[in-house]
């Protein structure tokens, strides 16, 4: 029921947020307090490894598109990895993996 | 399982920490009808989005909410219902702001919500929403047959 | 959990079949006030034995009995309260039959059952039983203040 | 929340039993039925594996004391192995572990 977020910086304009655990309203504002500042720098590239997450909802789903939204804004990229099946699934049902970069562990598997 | 009919009542103050914890007796529920893993998780992700709007939405930051969850565990379903007694909302306007992300929408202007009643509709078989005294969601997921006693991580095939 | 006191209520059928969705419940509710692993297993075994009476002795097998929990999750304890609808029982009577087996009890005497409410006993810090009508399992768990934000998997110096 | 039991025959007095998952009042008259007739041969040995058993409660307590019971009526014998520190715990608490055959997984440890 918790979410742990850990971030690395292998580069100095990458950063790798690796998160583990359910992204719900209980766990999502440390998610966006955490995610936001990472897309604020211009040139910057966060890669957010979704592959130990096994829950998410719309919740979720808003902060992801904030964060999006902040990278058009200071020109910087975001890509979502290891995302798992289920999860996918929501992204595409509402539309927003035909505008985020997305890789799933075992897209059209399962 | 034998009766026609079981009711599980669950009530939880209107608080995000709550979430997780119905969440998990609703999966209990689920699993224990024979749900398979795919719809185990599609319930888990309706009745949070309620739950969330229940916490969200319905009470003022000053008020101690409280949110009622009624589940109807029946032969061939289970349903699902969310209820708080805060606040109502106007449906049919509301409705006209929700849905999925379009083509034409310009990422700058994205909304960054929106998406739960949506998916609660995706997401279930049935859905009822009544704004009244409070709101309540009504929702139904049925158990197709040949998913009953079905191993949880094979595909389902009933979508 | 912010404030003193939050009320969370779950009501089940005497059914077998909800003492594992009760269970999870409950440890959903007792990992997120931060319990320990340890903590959180004597929780799911007092709870349900308590239900398992509930289940057991409670109601007659035609009687379409109910059992509610009810969870006070304080700031330092957790108390949680089983209550069922149906006939009373000796409690100082019964009180005589229970407890650990003793090493001169001959193995073909050993009786089978009567261990639940002195697991309860022993896996709670403190207990209360009323039976009236119905009976009433009353049982409370301390948080240790060492154990708050701890990882699930570190051993427990709070026994 | 649910338990699976599977039966092996190493050779013909000696059964293993394995378990998976919880012992509950739910899940445990299942669990007698199978385990019972297993120790109603005389010379027989039966061996529970209860490494996968992740909780257990005073049902199943009282489930293998009747099984005890019924090696002392008909000559058989029954071990307990693999158990979970925590389960192991319940039988001692109950002075079980002063009758019964049982080896822990992890014994001491956890
Ligand atoms: N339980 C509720 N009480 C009051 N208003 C609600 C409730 N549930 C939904 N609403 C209204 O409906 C809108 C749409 O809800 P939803 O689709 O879940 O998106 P979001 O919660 O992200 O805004 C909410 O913004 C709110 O105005
Ligand atoms: N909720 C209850 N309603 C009626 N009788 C009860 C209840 N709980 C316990 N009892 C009585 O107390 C006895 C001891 O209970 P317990 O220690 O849990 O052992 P067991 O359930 O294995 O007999 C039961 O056999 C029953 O007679």
């Amino acid at each position: 029921m918790n979410l742990s977020i850990d971030v690395t910086k292998p580069e100095e304009k990458h950063s790798v947020m690796t998160l583990d655990g359910e992204v719900d309203a209980f766990t999502a504002p440390k998610l966006k307090q955490e995610l936001l500042p990472l897309t604020e720098t211009e040139g910057a590239l966060v890669e957010v490894d979704l592959g130990a997450v096994n829950y998410m909802d719309s919740t979720g789903l808003g902060i992801f598109i904030s964060a999006l939204k902040s990278t058009k804004e200071h020109g910087s990229d975001m890509k979502l990895v290891h995302m798992h099946e289920r999860v996918y699934r929501l992204f595409k049902i509402t539309g927003l993996t035909e505008i985020m970069d997305i890789n799933t562990s075992v897209r059209g598997g399962m | 399982m034998v009766n026609a009919f079981d009711f599980i009542e669950v009530k939880v103050p209107a608080k995000p920490e709550y979430i997780g914890v119905v969440r998990l007796s609703i999966s209990g529920i689920a699993s224990r009808m024979g749900f398979n893993y795919e719809d185990i998780e599609d319930l888990k992700v309706a009745v949070s989005e309620a739950i969330t709007n229940g916490v969200e939405h319905a009470y003022k930051s000053d008020e101690d909410g409280e949110l009622t969850i009624g589940c109807g565990v029946y032969e061939d379903r289970l349903e699902i219902m969310v209820a708080d007694h805060g606040g109502s909302f106007n449906l049919e306007a509301v409705k006209e702001e929700i849905g999925p992300y379009q083509q034409e929408d310009n990422v700058e202007e994205l909304r960054e919500g929106g998406f739960g009643l949506f998916l609660i509709d995706a997401l279930m078989d049935k859905v009822e929403i009544k704004s009244e005294h409070g709101v309540i969601v009504l929702m139904t997921k049925y158990l197709h047959e040949n998913e009953v006693g079905r191993d949880g991580d094979q595909v389902s095939t009933s979508q």
